[in-house]
């Protein structure tokens, strides 16, 4: 039993976090989040260069890394200072590449930008109800339907598409240029697209993906809990530091005590929530990969509600404001319960292992 | 025991039923309905209306030009008013000064603006809170010194609601900096034109523009625009706090939150079913209707007591508690019905004609943030329970 | 609108109010509660010749009362004092006799003692499990099946028991001195009963009873709410007043903020609870009665809990002693969620109401 | 980062479990698993097989006669006694008093003592609390005054758990009445068979008694009898509260409850399936069971920082929180899943052999409200909130 970092993550931990502190301050963050294309490729390239991606896979694929410890490290570094490039397309598309056996290089050098896109309209969180399809073979491959809210899909160059043929869910390989892609921007910063596909042009990855879609689903899942942790710890801090100095009937606010003990109670959730990311992180790949995801991700959903909604409270009308970093880090919170499954999807999951 | 309405008021609903479904003009409700920012436009065009039919300044005696309505009856045009997705009235001019010209302004000050609030040649804002007075709303420091036959004011507001479209704005200044904390401080009215007023907009959290930071520097306003007493301003922001809270629970807005979330649950579709025939989704709707349903009794409950004592009691604070609670709750809902077809920035989500999600969503996330103030502005939700230990528990 | 008792009612509340404060010191109380029969016969006596039992049938039925708030009344004050006297009973057959328009005066006299039977080990909550059978006709009506938990059985004259025969759910008289009846005493004191039906003597009262039990349902939860609500109102004053006794630190524990914003939620809660009580009250008989009885009992299950745990919690060790009579008040405020019906089984039945 | 136990540590989980298969009794498993009260003998027995084995003092140095273990071992061993249904240890002795007199006492009083709690021979209770001292535990009054070769006390102490069976008991006195609070306080050790000792039972409120009051009127004890300086007993009592916390989270009887629950919704049937195939109910399981999940990592996490910084930090209190809050939570499930048929009183419920509801369902409610102790013991949650607010946020 050891819950130190290797040598190595704790490396890449603080070159990602000195690197992101330095040079993505928050109210750049904010502007390059909220205008298009919602990314900065110089930061992108610059990350690529840390390790960012190549963390992501095994040396086997050409990576440096692709435990989901690896994986959780580089996401808490991007939830610290909301970064909200499109590593997770990236952390999928790897896993969907590596389970097909196909190149990464391209990935992994941040040459080529993936975006996965399983969710639609009428399925947002559920492989079972994808309803886009494929039709033919080999080089005449077309896709028809639309994959909504791709996140990453507004600068991505390849999109790896979940479609069913013939009752057989596949995923399948779109070049952006190919494809009607409508992109925008989120309400807590960064893009995605609606991608719709109409007969598009496709190739083949994977003819029975099932179990590869649940293993990117549950990697993405990974990333996400361990993003919102490193949303939440910053939060937090910046909530407890706003009760030390913010004064109000002539004490400083963390004085009263209701404050002190909520304070204390999101402290209690965060460490719970770090703790099922570690279990998360150390189950990733194994048989029980995808209970622990959905266990992780539900008690994420909980926990980052209470810190998005408490910090914003707890601060008062400053952390309504667009000008105020509480806000950003607030509505990340919130708003990444609807990425690959919200708190009660995952819950469900649960409750379906007491029925065997 | 007796909950329903009397004949009267069963009669009088009628009446606001019919004259909402007349006047009130499709494109408002509807954008409403849609959670949009309403433009200046649309919300004078509504007070207008309102004021032909002399139902606009509902809380003003009939004196002044109000309707002379019984509690009971301001709740069931409150409730119709929600019910058709009508505008909120802009409450700065009609239900906080007009109410305190009418108990502390002079013949002239009440015979001057009470008209021009209710034509709408004046829009009125508040300027209470500061950077550093907050909950601690005493602790203020805009200072309105004498000098000759002016005021000269020098300081800073912030939160000031609509101080954008605002002529004039009603201010707590310190006019004594020698006194105790909450003596000293005077009621002044002025002009927002007036040299030295700076308006400065503040984005919120979820990219909208609907308060302001305003600036005052060596503003000079005639010494007639004290309201009151010099130096006894605290006691008409108390009066203001205490003042007509009986609509304070926000019940008609949560009947519509739910009404909403219901809508969106039965379109869209999660596992291959309507979301609402998901036990877990309904279950969190369900608890909601439940609270709301007691909310509705208890806020009449109170509204009676306020009727029958004349005032409303200390009880308000847990109105406004629990009120903002179920209001927030269910704005939550909406956001999570919808999932990620919520996650979209609104400026985007009509561009390129795309239509999201089961119908066009783009406020639900925006709403949910938004409404995030409601247990914090007007008295936060800790105050509240300040107040309520005090006077309630006396604890 | 009014929400002002009327004068009879309000009178018929202060009799009973005066009477069970003097007459029903908490001490004597725990001592009748937790002591077979469970039951004080002379405490009864007074109590039906006060008005009691006259309260909850219509003057057609002989009574006085009958109404929704004539029962929350006399309910309201029974919690107030933790009286555990077989009162729901009398109230839940009193209105299966009217509906068979069969002759309440027995009941209304405090003569005859009924108890209702619905509950089974496997239908706990649920009319349409009940597997309790009928045969025969006219005379030779036998039962056969398990009646359990059965409240106020342990002293019942009379057991009305819903059972089957083809399908058609009634509900049958039962003779106690017919049955094999097991009585026991309650976690929360008072008692019940298990009744072993086998081939045991009956008269049907009702043979399609479906709307008459559910109506005495209704009944019966309005009553528990409004005991609730009287047991609520009693906790929530004792742990206020013990805030403001209690010294810890050199100061009345009171003064603690974080303790009274946990007071003020209590408050609030008390006060919703109240509220939808009052509805249910209202809505009592008509074509709604159901549903808002279900709003009712889930909210009070809710906030039975709340206080009930927060007032020892608040108290600390003393209310953990059987001595401390908040502890019996608490008991009370846990226990009665598991009575006709508990939070989940009634928000399940509010939630059938968007499946249409 | 590496979850997993040591090869070494797995061979030794193998030979605990190997031990207990073998050697607890079966009626003592059978006891503990039903919830009811053990008897003193059954304690007793349980406590002889482990100090044979040498397993009875898990936290005491060898030198002491304890086993030694790491941090690691000791969860171990804790995780599988509950898996096994073992009954817990009687503390007082063991993992109070036995660490107090290795770190405070004299050598004479370790040869003493030490051994004969080991094999049984003195039964410890706790004498902290007083009625007017609970979470304020330094104003307490009881005292003891020198009088030539003995002290003298005075005063009542309360909630002294299994008082009824114990032999001695170790006291916080005030023994310098003019110092300040917290000064002044010595530790005192008291044979129960002194004259002057009174034990009066406190009835629970489920109905049974495991706590006491106990009363000193004029109870003479030699002067040996004191541990540590005189009136430094305040740092033996400061000692004891940081002392050997990690098992604080409950873990393993949560994981216990949670089984039992599981088992319980399997067997009840609600609406014609089982409980456990209700939404709503497994939908509390589940959101129980995550929150265990995680608890058991962050209790391991917290023995790890334990194990490599020597000794548990301020986060042993968020466990205690957390911990409390979960296995109340899981006692609330087992006693809702069970609903009416866990509603009898304990004693009543076999009576006439009927057996109620799905098994024997005699001891659910019972547990669930003396369950409600855990919050409050040990330093309530809320004071476990003013230490983390002290010492992890410095507010």
């Amino acid at each position: 039993m050891d819950f130190n970092l290797t040598d190595d993550r704790q490396m890449l931990a603080d070159t990602l976090n000195r690197f992101l502190t330095e040079q993505y301050p928050v109210e750049y963050r904010v502007n390059v989040a909220y205008e298009a294309p919602f990314h900065d490729a110089a930061l992108w390239d610059q990350m690529v260069e840390l390790g960012a991606l190549y963390a992501l896979a095994p040396e086997q694929a050409g990576g440096m890394g692709g435990s989901g410890f690896d994986i959780a490290v580089v996401f808490e570094a991007l939830g610290r200072r909301l970064c909200p490039e499109p590593v997770l397309g990236a952390l999928m598309a790897s896993r969907l590449l590596a389970a097909a056996g196909a190149d990464q290089e391209p990935l992994l050098t941040g040459a080529c930008k993936y975006a996965v896109g399983i969710s639609e309209i009428d399925a947002a969180y559920e492989l079972d109800q994808v309803a886009t399809v494929a039709t033919g073979a080999g080089d005449a491959i077309t896709l028809s339907g639309r994959k909504s809210t791709v996140y990453g899909g507004q600068v991505a160059d390849v999109i790896l598409v979940a479609a069913k043929q013939d009752d057989r869910l596949g995923v399948y390989a779109v070049q952006a240029a190919q494809a009607n892609i409508t992109g925008y921007g989120m309400m807590d910063g960064g893009g995605a697209a609606e991608v719709l596909l109409d007969n598009t042009p496709a190739s083949l990855l994977i003819a029975d993906a099932q179990e590869a879609l649940q293993d990117a689903i549950n990697a993405g899942i990974l990333a996400l809990c361990a993003e919102a942790v490193g949303v939440m710890d910053v939060t937090h801090t910046m909530t407890v530091d706003y009760l030390k100095q913010r004064k109000q009937f002539g004490i400083p606010i963390g004085k009263f005590q209701v404050l002190q003990h909520r304070a204390v109670d999101m402290l209690t959730e965060i460490e719970q929530a770090r703790s099922i990311t570690i279990k998360a992180a150390a189950e990733l790949g194994g048989v029980e990969a995808s209970k622990y995801a959905s266990m992780a991700k539900n008690m994420i959903g909980r926990a980052a509600r209470l810190i998005g909604e408490e910090s914003i409270q707890m601060h008062g009308g400053i952390a309504m404001t667009w000008e105020y970093a509480v806000s950003h880090y607030a509505k990340r919170l919130i708003m990444l319960d609807a990425q690959l499954g919200d708190t009660d999807y995952h819950l469900s999951q649960v409750m379906k292992t007491y029925v065997a | 025991m007796d909950l329903s309405y009397s004949k009267d008021d069963l009669a009088f609903r009628d009446e606001v039923r019919a004259f909402l479904s007349e006047k009130l003009p499709k494109e408002i409700s509807n954008a409403v309905r849609s959670g949009a920012e309403l433009t200046k436009a649309m919300t004078e065009e509504w007070h207008a209306i309102l004021n032909a039919r002399g139902w606009l300044a509902t809380i003003w005696p009939k004196e002044f030009g109000g309707p002379g309505w019984s509690p009971v009856q301001k709740h069931i045009f409150e409730e119709e008013c929600c019910r058709a997705y009508a505008p909120r009235i802009v409450p700065f001019g009609l239900n906080m000064l007009g109410p305190v010209l009418q108990k502390f302004g002079s013949k002239a000050q009440q015979d001057h603006y009470l008209p021009r609030i209710l034509d709408g040649t004046d829009w009125w804002c508040q300027g209470y809170s500061e950077p550093g007075a907050g909950s601690d709303l005493a602790s203020l420091k805009t200072r309105a010194d004498r000098d000759g036959d002016h005021w000269v004011i020098n300081g800073q507001k912030t939160w000031t609601t609509l101080g954008q479209h605002a002529d004039w704005i009603f201010c707590l200044c310190r006019t004594d900096p020698d006194a105790k904390k909450q003596e000293g401080i005077s009621f002044i009215l002025v002009d927002m034109a007036t040299p030295g007023v700076e308006v400065r907009p503040i984005r919120l959290i979820e990219g909208g523009h609907e308060v302001n930071e305003v600036f005052f520097t060596d503003v000079r306003v005639p010494i007639g625009n004290l309201v009151g007493e010099e130096n006894k301003g605290w006691t008409i922001a108390k009066y203001l706090l205490t003042h007509e809270r009986t609509g304070i629970a926000g019940v008609g807005f949560s009947i519509q939150a739910l009404e909403e979330v219901k809508a969106l649950a039965r379109k869209t579709r999660r596992g291959g079913r309507p979301l609402i025939e998901d036990p877990l989704f309904a279950a969190r709707i369900a608890q909601a209707e439940i609270d709301l349903e007691a909310m509705k009794i208890t806020n009449l409950r109170m509204l009676f007591k306020a009727q029958e004592q004349g005032a409303p009691g200390p009880e308000t604070s847990l109105l406004k508690i629990k009120g903002t609670v179920i209001h927030q709750e269910l704005k939550d809902l909406a956001r999570r019905a919808l999932g990620p077809v919520a996650a979209p920035f609104p400026g985007h989500v009509s561009e390129g004609n795309l239509m999201f999600g089961p119908e066009d969503t783009a406020h639900n996330a925006a709403r949910y943030f938004n409404n995030r103030k409601t247990s914090i502005f007007g008295g936060s939700n800790e105050i509240q329970r300040n107040i309520v230990t005090k006077t309630m528990l006396e604890l």
